[in-house]
């Protein structure tokens, strides 16, 4: 079986995981899990390292270098402000978010 | 093994989305899909057959740096836009991966699949990269938040997208490397003609569809790869911020489509503006404000964008507390998009220990707004505007708002009659049971809690 | 990478999008859901189509004869049978059952 | 192009299922799945390099035959048994193919991974096939409902595992056909053990179990064969099977430890039966039942399994259009897990077109049942048995019931004083403000409504 279709199977059921794993979100969570989400979509770290690693030319380097900057930065600042974020929810918050969907 | 630990942390970014979605667990589940992260870092940083080291560690101890300093020192207010900061960067990472490849193996010697997710992470990568930066520009206001819509754009827009396909089929057709880099170019200039007709008050819509951008963009680089972490991450976040940002619109009560083109969400400023000093208003000072709140039974305080600028949270919570202790009952009503970022109420409400149990969402506080003596109105306006009810012409209209007017009396705090985020005048501010108190939320409420021992 | 590999990714994914895809369901639906997914669980049909033409062996190609015959039985029983059941249900029915999560 | 039409009817499983989950898409749903599965196996018998063909075609055919008329055949009442049956056989099939997957290849040469997952498609399946069918015969009564457990079960079943896993690391260790046959046998024997211990009432949900995992077993004979459609249905009925039996036993409010070791839901007939006869009960007559119904202003009609033995439900629909033309208002109260499936009685009644309007589900009937002037039960027994709220010592204590002994007058109709599936005596027939209607329930109904013309 070629990879391709591997990567295509594999992009069909975590896509299929990403839509029902996200159920009702109380809006109080909408930034938060946008900001966690897109940490995550950091993960082109992976291809941003693998990338500068095989860079032979100057520019190649150069621009991998880039990715992997851009990259981390998307990854490590993304986590953190989203913690961030969330920190703010103290009980109060939190009870009342978790409250919202009933509310809606 | 490598490919084992990548579908652990393929695990954990699941868990870590799904527990983000619900608040008892929402940090765990970030930190969750934190260590995720790292484990597929840490693999592939081993996996891959790495030659220039130097390079590939000094990129990511100055991400890192970069990151952790943006990510402490943005305000809370500000953290809409620092997400969309990030997600560009996120995009254009991958489409320089891409850029990589294309510079690093001969485009025509490739197999059409390889070249082609080449071609889709590099124009989605670019796209969201300078669409993220306009919206950040305009929730920084560093651009008007007003949609910007000139003669001939769909043309524009349309050539444009001839241009970039065109340019991939001919990067599919021979290879010819110098065709990719003008897909490249064109595909920056699209992110930037996309969002420049969005209102700013529908940035955070726009970041969470690029953030689904920036998903995909990663996905693709894990089939030019041909890493299934890669594929796996993007593609949950591909379908998950696609689902976020419907949800996101429909808590706006709009649909996607017309949020991506229908111009809204910087309503149309000049009449609005035009209209404005016109009319007659009834200001108010400290005092009348103090009168109103020390002899009604009952008050509603809205807040809005307006008190998170002026940071005025903790002086609210004074003055409620003040009128309580003359047996006023104080409540507060949060609408869910008031502010800047959803939730952004809450948050601030609960850095001043406001009681959790006086804070009343849009279904609760409204039915009691006729039978309250006073609503308290500090630095809102858009989700308090009665044209969203009244006037179907208005860009915000169908959009749900609290009826503040049926209320006794209404007094609203804010600097001037200038319109908030979407851009529009106010109706409310020249009935007849409206006080404008003008003024900075926070210096108002001090002085008004002054005023009030007199009273 | 190799066969084994995919196959669990593949598994994990499945399984995810399996516990996922089943919300909160009104107990009205229980069975026919049950027999709908016992249904499904008839994809050995494949496997077992495959086995039984490979038979070389007498024996081997009884127990593959088996295997086509108790599969197809699941596989064509099972959807039959949801589908007489999901008959049942008229829009009163239908009504009610949409109703019930709410009524828990 | 063969991958991708599977992984097509992959995702009509996956899109059935969830369709499968609402009833207004539930039907669409299960077509999809079908629709699914026969790409899937026109792909198979394309793909398969199959020799025999007449083998492959004539087990389709009986199957095929098989499978429609006991479809078609198989009455409302008796459909989960039917299900049973053919998740049973599904199991067995998986078995049989990796038995097959073992004549035809040698053990010992066989990767490890491979001889494993041919032991765990054998293993789960076989123990889904005997435990189907055991599950099968308590629901057909074949075999008493009852718990069957015996002194040493316990020490029993934990050598037969004992052995089972033994068994398997032989096999895995010097691939030795002999000793896979062992296996095979022992997790037959397996398969009966866990299940008689398990009482009749319970079954459904043992049966949900045992639906996951036949999908295991399935996805186990995906890895044998290498083939991705199989992996990812059986990982998705594996997955989806689980959390139904979940929810399952939380209708039943139980959990599924509860339900699997407690030797529940068969309860304990002996002294059950043994209290029964002797205590004294009220007897009615179908005139006694016509006046106390004439004469009342609200009825609730408890409908239970029995109503679905008799085939009642026009009759019912005919007597409350009798006493709603006398002005009296008729309501019928349908508890969750009434009937031995759920929305049992919901069907049946639809069948005879009881206004919707009409069925009231647990919550909202039982808070009428004190304002309630008769109560009709009609071959409901377990879904209002006192006991389940006052005995902590029985077996179905907790389970939420009708209260229906605070109405004012119950009427129950049933044969005899033979307990229901939980095989308990029930208290409340012997209260003194409960009748006790012996009889058919289509016959009781059809004479009261004769007498009711006289009353
Ligand atoms: N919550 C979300 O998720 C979200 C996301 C995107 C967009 N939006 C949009 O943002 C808007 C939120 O409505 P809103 O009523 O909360 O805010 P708003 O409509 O944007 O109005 C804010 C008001 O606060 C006043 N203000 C600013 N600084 C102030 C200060 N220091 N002291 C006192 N007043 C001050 C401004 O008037 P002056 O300049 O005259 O003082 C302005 O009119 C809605 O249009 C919503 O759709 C919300
Ligand atoms: N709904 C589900 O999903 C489900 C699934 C599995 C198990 N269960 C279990 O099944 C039980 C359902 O409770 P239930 O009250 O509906 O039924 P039940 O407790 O099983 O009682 C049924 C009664 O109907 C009577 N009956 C049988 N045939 C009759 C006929 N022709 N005419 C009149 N009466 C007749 C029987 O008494 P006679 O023999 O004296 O007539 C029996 O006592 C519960 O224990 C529940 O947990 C339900």
């Amino acid at each position: 079986m070629s990879v391709l279709i591997v990567g295509i199977t594999v992009f069909v059921l975590a896509a299929f995981v990403g839509f029902e794993v996200i159920s009702k979100v109380p809006p109080t969570l909408h930034t938060p899990l946008m900001s966690g989400a897109n940490a995550i979509s950091g993960i082109t770290v992976i291809a941003a390292v693998t990338a500068a690693g095989l860079g032979s030319t100057a520019v190649a380097e150069v621009l991998g270098f880039l990715a992997v900057v851009t990259a981390t930065v998307n990854v490590v600042g993304g986590f953190l402000v989203t913690d961030r974020m969330l920190q703010m929810f103290r009980r109060p918050g939190a009870k009342d978010a978790s409250k919202d969907p009933g509310a809606r | 093994m490598i490919e084992l630990l990548y579908l652990a942390s393929a695990v954990a970014f699941i868990v870590g989305l799904k527990r983000l979605g619900s608040p008892k667990t929402a940090r765990s589940g970030n930190r969750i899909a934190a260590v995720g992260m790292a484990v597929a870092l840490v693999v592939a940083l081993v996996d891959a057959d790495i030659f220039n080291w130097t390079t590939v560690v000094a990129g990511l101890v100055v991400g890192t740096i970069i990151g952790v300093w943006g990510a402490l020192r943005v305000q809370m207010t500000a953290m809409p836009q620092m997400v969309a900061v990030f997600n560009g960067l996120g995009g254009i990472a991958s489409a320089l991966v891409a850029a990589v490849a294309v510079l690093e193996s001969d485009l025509s010697a490739l197999p059409a699949q390889t070249t082609l997710t080449i071609l889709l992470s590099t124009l989605i990568g670019a796209v969201t990269f300078t669409g993220s930066f306009v919206a950040f520009a305009k929730l920084q206001g560093l651009i008007g938040g007003n949609p910007i819509i000139f003669r001939g754009q769909q043309v524009l827009n349309a050539s444009l997208l001839v241009v970039a396909i065109g340019a991939g089929v001919l990067v599919m057709a021979d290879g010819n490397p110098d065709v990719y880099w003008v897909l490249g170019a064109v595909a920056l200039i699209i992110g930037v003609m996309t969002v420049i007709p969005i209102g700013g008050a529908d940035m955070p819509v726009v970041i969470s569809l690029l953030n689904s951008f920036s998903g995909l963009a990663a996905a693709s680089a894990g089939f030019v790869f041909e890493n299934n972490a890669l594929i796996i991450g993007g593609a949950l976040v591909g379908a998950a911020g696609l689902i976020l940002t419907i949800q996101m619109t429909r808590a706006m009560n709009r649909s996607l489509a017309n949020v991506l083109f229908s111009g809204f969400g910087g309503g149309d400023a000049i009449t609005g503006s035009g209209e404005m000093s016109t009319k007659p208003v009834k200001r108010a000072t400290a005092e009348d404000a103090a009168i109103a709140l020390g002899y009604a039974d009952s008050v509603m305080v809205v807040p809005g964008y307006g008190l998170a600028v002026a940071q005025a949270q903790h002086a609210t919570r004074k003055l409620a507390t003040a009128l309580e202790e003359r047996g006023i009952t104080v409540h507060y009503a949060i609408h869910p998009v008031a502010g800047r970022m959803p939730g952004h109420m809450n948050v601030l409400l609960a850095e001043a220990d406001v009681p959790y149990e006086q804070l009343l969402d849009l279904e609760q506080a409204d039915p009691q707004l006729p039978q309250t003596d006073v609503v308290l109105i500090l630095g809102a306006n858009d989700v308090v505007n009665p044209s969203a009810r009244d006037d179907s012409s208005s860009p915000i209209y169908g959009m749900p708002i609290f009826n503040v007017d049926r209320a006794g009396t209404v007094i609203v705090v804010k600097r001037s009659l200038s319109p908030g985020f979407a851009g529009i005048d106010n109706p409310l501010f020249y009935n007849d049971n409206t006080l404008m108190y003008f003024a900075d939320a926070k210096d108002a409420l001090e002085q008004t809690l002054v005023a009030l021992r007199d009273v």
